[in-house]
């Protein structure tokens, strides 16, 4: 964890909702591993905000790491970025996802929000022979997908967050993430811990993981503002997460 | 630099440097370690701790404004004797006097309280929040209660009451006031489209709180000390709260935005000066780093 | 739709849209006619009129802030008698109803001033101007002078003494409350680099705001209105405020920023919706343009 | 005045302190004379505000006008414009200045604020064999001005406010414009008045103008916070100005 500086070398436009862009970043974070974050704020050529608005900053999670130090990350289209563009970066932030040791199926779910959380993983998985399923549900739906890998299998939710083969990819599964949007995260963990629990009497440990990606401010630990109750213990999700084991989590 | 921030009467509270963050935005302990180097500030101020454990509040805890953000944490802590049990330690390592919040509730439930703060050797002062709607008398009790300590006592005014405020608390036993805590407020969240009560921070809260602040200033006992707190993002809006007549400032959010902020302003406001070398790329040299090379220590 | 905005006691006064400019932002005539379509908003708030006339202040009046600015202007006007036979004509010719803003100074003073206003029908309501740092007895003997007019009258509350004001000052008289006028603050002239005592405005304002307009609408009266001031600055911002408990909203320094939010926040609240050409380019639609094509009026 | 929109067509580095924007502009602005101005502020694709940081219009004076769209200002180098970029203008703001019929000699002077808002007038004047003066005072001295016309006699004033030649400029002027930066203009109007009254012991009516660019938060005189106290009357920046006599300024 340390504050660096980045600037954007290229900006692809990768579909009609998204670009991505090409961070010339901090050795330090060309390392992180899917699940890890960067905490990110514009700056101006003199290291100073160059506005304090917005005001907190963004949490970007790669979807890729190229060469030693170029991270790309997936932002709306509808903001505007320019090559040569500097930020300020606080990261890594968070612990990286844990996967089973025997993996062979992996679901991921998105859950009104773009899946770019859960992205970085897929080009390890993909090497490691892993058959990934991506679930598109509620918002998460008008993600266009078409720029990831082909053999991601991406299948979209109806509204009543079942999908085709629904009980042949649960059946499946070795291991499930399930990444929320803000909002009712509580709410939307329910819905898919209800899915679960119609297919697994017993859900095991380590089997749903509920990612989080709410605001951090600060991102250390200090302001308190990410606590999550878990069974037994307080959490944050800056230095604890954004995974945690969905039947541990107070879904209160 | 040697600067006394209470006022005289039984304690003393001496700082290197006017410059300590606010209540809530550093942590406990020593979070802010990667990003900050403590040594170059005046003091640390602990988060809010409360008598009894007080959990986190539901829901939504940060909607972001322009310019600004509204908090509503629920300033969840494991009660203050757990408090001091898990961070002495961190406390005892602070190379700056450490300053515990404590969040007034009952002048009762704080009476018992004090001998374990008496006890803690690592902490050098408490500030008392005095909460929002808090009628005069309540809190002239509470400060009073407070005063009892063996340690100085700052005593940290809500926004909306603290012209009514100010004067009794620094009558009941107050060796030096807070001005202010951040006002309340109300925004909804643009997730779940419900209203949030919390507390909103932002660059134009410092007006308000620096008139406040001027105000006060020629009011209260001159012997008072005053320490500025609201909006402060830049030294300069530092060195205006000095000007207005505050012996120290706190930085609050600016420090989760641009953490280097809070060592800046308090390298400034401690004499510290840095030159950079002329057309260096801001990844060679940044007046943020930790270790920016000090050229040249102003006169104190 | 039409929305009375204060009580029924003697008189009324109706608009059909929710929506006016605040004092001081869009001046005493029709200075705005080229930039906004006064028959979208639901009322026009004069600039401040005194009984005697006031001088321009000395010095800087506006200093710039993040994401607000601080103004200062000493509110200059020529005197009440002066401004209501310069203006009257404007005031006729407008096509909805004109509330002129009155500073309060003295009981005295302004009883002298009441037919001067009864006797112009150009003006349809009075909004009460209450000074900072006033106290309740001498706010409360304003209104009542000022309530003895063949108007309906507003008052306009000052924001750290609303809480203490509003109950009083809805005894007294007042048809409706306007909460709040914007925050005094103080802040640095980066010009001269004097420090420069004034209002301060911007969309932070609006938290601070909307929770006292929620706390007051549940401690007053039931059938006291009340129209909400501060920090608008998108039609959410007014819809916000409505939810609160208000009947009205009035949009301040935003105008100035951007002269067509006004209109827009209006046509938003009085439930005309526009939609918009997919792939238009903004030179061809905008939804701040005075003639956009109107496609729908909701059912009211 | 009316609001419309303007883009910027292209930037041009003037100096290490200035760049040069030329936005297409709504051809209600083309007409634009020296003296008037333009509120501005960025916006985004859908016309909205893109921050309310800064909060206030900026006012920018042409210092050119290119063909019948094209108007061309000088901002600082330090802020940063794209190609493309969109704003909202307000405009055109103020009254043009007035000169003498028989103008043979113009003295310019812009006194702790870069000239920019005098240099709209020196293309038509000097098409008219005017010859002018452009003295830098205060901070102005730190102006590059190489990229004026070779034509504009540039001078330096010393920290006395004098400069080489000052009587015989002074004489021969047959009208003076001061422009002075925010912040004491009362004060440095006075510094200038003081120097005229060492050489005319009289100083006749429109023949030394003051010139102010303070922030107009309106632009239309409905704020009264660009309110000028001149002899007998009060006056406002944004609808009367920015030029006034200054024998008729009441320098209070
Ligand atoms: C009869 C009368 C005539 C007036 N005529 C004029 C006039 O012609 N023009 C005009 O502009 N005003 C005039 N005023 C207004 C007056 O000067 C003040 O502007 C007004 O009282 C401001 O109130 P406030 O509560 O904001 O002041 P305060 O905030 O209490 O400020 C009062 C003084 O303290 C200073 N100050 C405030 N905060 C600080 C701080 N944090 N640090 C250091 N100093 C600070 C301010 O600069 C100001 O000088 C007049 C007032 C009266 C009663
Ligand atoms: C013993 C005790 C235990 C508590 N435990 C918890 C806890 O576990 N978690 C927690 O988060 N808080 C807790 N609280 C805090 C409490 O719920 C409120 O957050 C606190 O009182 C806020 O004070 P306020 O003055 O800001 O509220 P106010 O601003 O007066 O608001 C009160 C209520 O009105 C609503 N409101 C405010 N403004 C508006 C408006 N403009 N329009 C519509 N509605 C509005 C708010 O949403 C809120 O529900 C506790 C309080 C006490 C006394
Ligand atoms: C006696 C008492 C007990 C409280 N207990 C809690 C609590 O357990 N959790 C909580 O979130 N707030 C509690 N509060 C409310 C806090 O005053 C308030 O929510 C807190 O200051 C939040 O501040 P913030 O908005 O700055 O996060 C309690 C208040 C009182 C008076
Ligand atoms: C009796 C009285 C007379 C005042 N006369 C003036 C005046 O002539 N000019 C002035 O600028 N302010 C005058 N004020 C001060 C105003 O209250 C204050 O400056 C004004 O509200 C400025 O508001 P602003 O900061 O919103 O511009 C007077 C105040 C009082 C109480
Ligand atoms: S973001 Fe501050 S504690 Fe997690
Ligand atoms: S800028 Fe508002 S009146 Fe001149």
């Amino acid at each position: 964890m340390k504050e660096t500086q980045a600037y954007i070398e290229r900006i692809m436009r990768v579909n009609r909702g998204h670009q991505r862009l090409a961070l010339a970043v901090d050795h330090s974070l060309s390392s992180m591993l899917a699940g890890q974050a960067m905490l990110v704020r514009r700056i101006d050529k003199d290291y100073e905000a160059e506005h304090w608005d917005p005001y907190l900053r963004e949490l970007w999670f790669p979807v890729e790491i190229q060469a030693s130090n170029i991270v790309i990350v997936e932002r709306p289209a509808r903001t505007h970025y320019l090559p040569g563009q500097l930020f300020s970066i606080i990261g890594p932030v968070g612990k990286p996802y844990r996967f089973r040791q025997k993996l062979r199926n992996i679901l991921l779910i998105a859950y009104n929000t773009t899946p770019a959380a859960l992205l970085l993983m897929v080009p390890p998985l993909l090497a490691k022979q892993v058959s990934i399923t991506l679930v598109l549900m509620g918002s998460a739906k008008q993600y266009e997908s078409n720029h990831l890998p082909e053999e991601v299998e991406v299948l979209q939710a109806d509204d009543n967050l079942t999908w085709p083969d629904m009980v042949m990819t649960l059946g499946w599964a070795d291991q499930v993430f399930v990444l929320v949007g803000q909002g009712d995260e509580a709410g939307y963990f329910s819905d898919i811990m209800q899915l679960m629990r119609e297919r697994h009497s017993d859900i095991p440990a380590n089997y749903v993981f509920g990612v989080v990606e709410r605001d951090l401010p600060c991102g250390v630990g200090a302001c308190h503002a990410c606590v999550l109750n878990l069974r037994g213990a307080q959490k944050l999700q800056c230095t604890d997460g954004p995974a945690f084991d969905l039947t541990e989590l107070r879904l209160n | 630099m040697a600067i006394d921030i209470v006022r005289s009467r039984k304690y003393s509270l001496t700082v290197s440097t006017p410059v300590m963050p606010a209540s809530g935005t550093v942590g406990f302990g020593d979070r802010y370690r990667d990003l900050l180097d403590f040594e170059k500030l005046g003091a640390f101020v602990t988060n809010a701790a409360t008598i009894e454990p007080w959990r986190p509040a539901r829901g939504t805890r940060i909607i972001p404004l322009d310019a600004g953000v509204l908090v509503h944490t629920g300033l969840p802590n494991p009660g203050l004797a757990k408090v001091i049990k898990q961070y002495r330690r961190a406390w005892a390592n602070m190379p700056i006097p450490v300053i515990l919040h404590l969040l007034g509730t009952s002048a009762r439930q704080l009476k018992r309280a004090l001998p374990l703060i008496d006890e803690a050797q690592e902490i050098a002062a408490v500030e008392l929040g005095i909460s929002d709607d808090s009628d005069a008398a309540d809190a002239v009790s509470l400060v009073a209660a407070a005063s009892q300590m063996e340690k100085p006592l700052l005593a940290r005014l809500p926004f909306y009451e603290c012209q009514q405020l100010a004067l009794p608390l620094a009558d009941a036993g107050a060796d030096a006031l807070v001005l202010t805590a951040a006002p309340r407020g109300t925004a909804r969240d643009p997730h779940s489209g419900r209203l949030v009560s919390g507390r909103v921070y932002g660059p134009l809260i410092k007006p308000m709180i620096l008139r406040m602040v001027g105000r006060l200033r020629r009011q209260l006992p001159e012997e008072l000390p005053i320490i500025a707190s609201g909006g402060i993002h830049s030294p300069q809006d530092a060195r205006d709260y000095l000007e207005a007549g505050a012996v120290a400032v706190q930085v609050d959010t600016a420090t989760w935005a641009q953490p280097k902020m809070l060592e800046r302003i308090a390298r400034d406001l401690g004499g510290w000066v840095a030159t950079r070398q002329k057309d260096a790329l801001p990844d060679e040299w940044n007046p943020e780093m930790t270790h920016t090379e000090v050229i040249q220590r102003r006169a104190t």
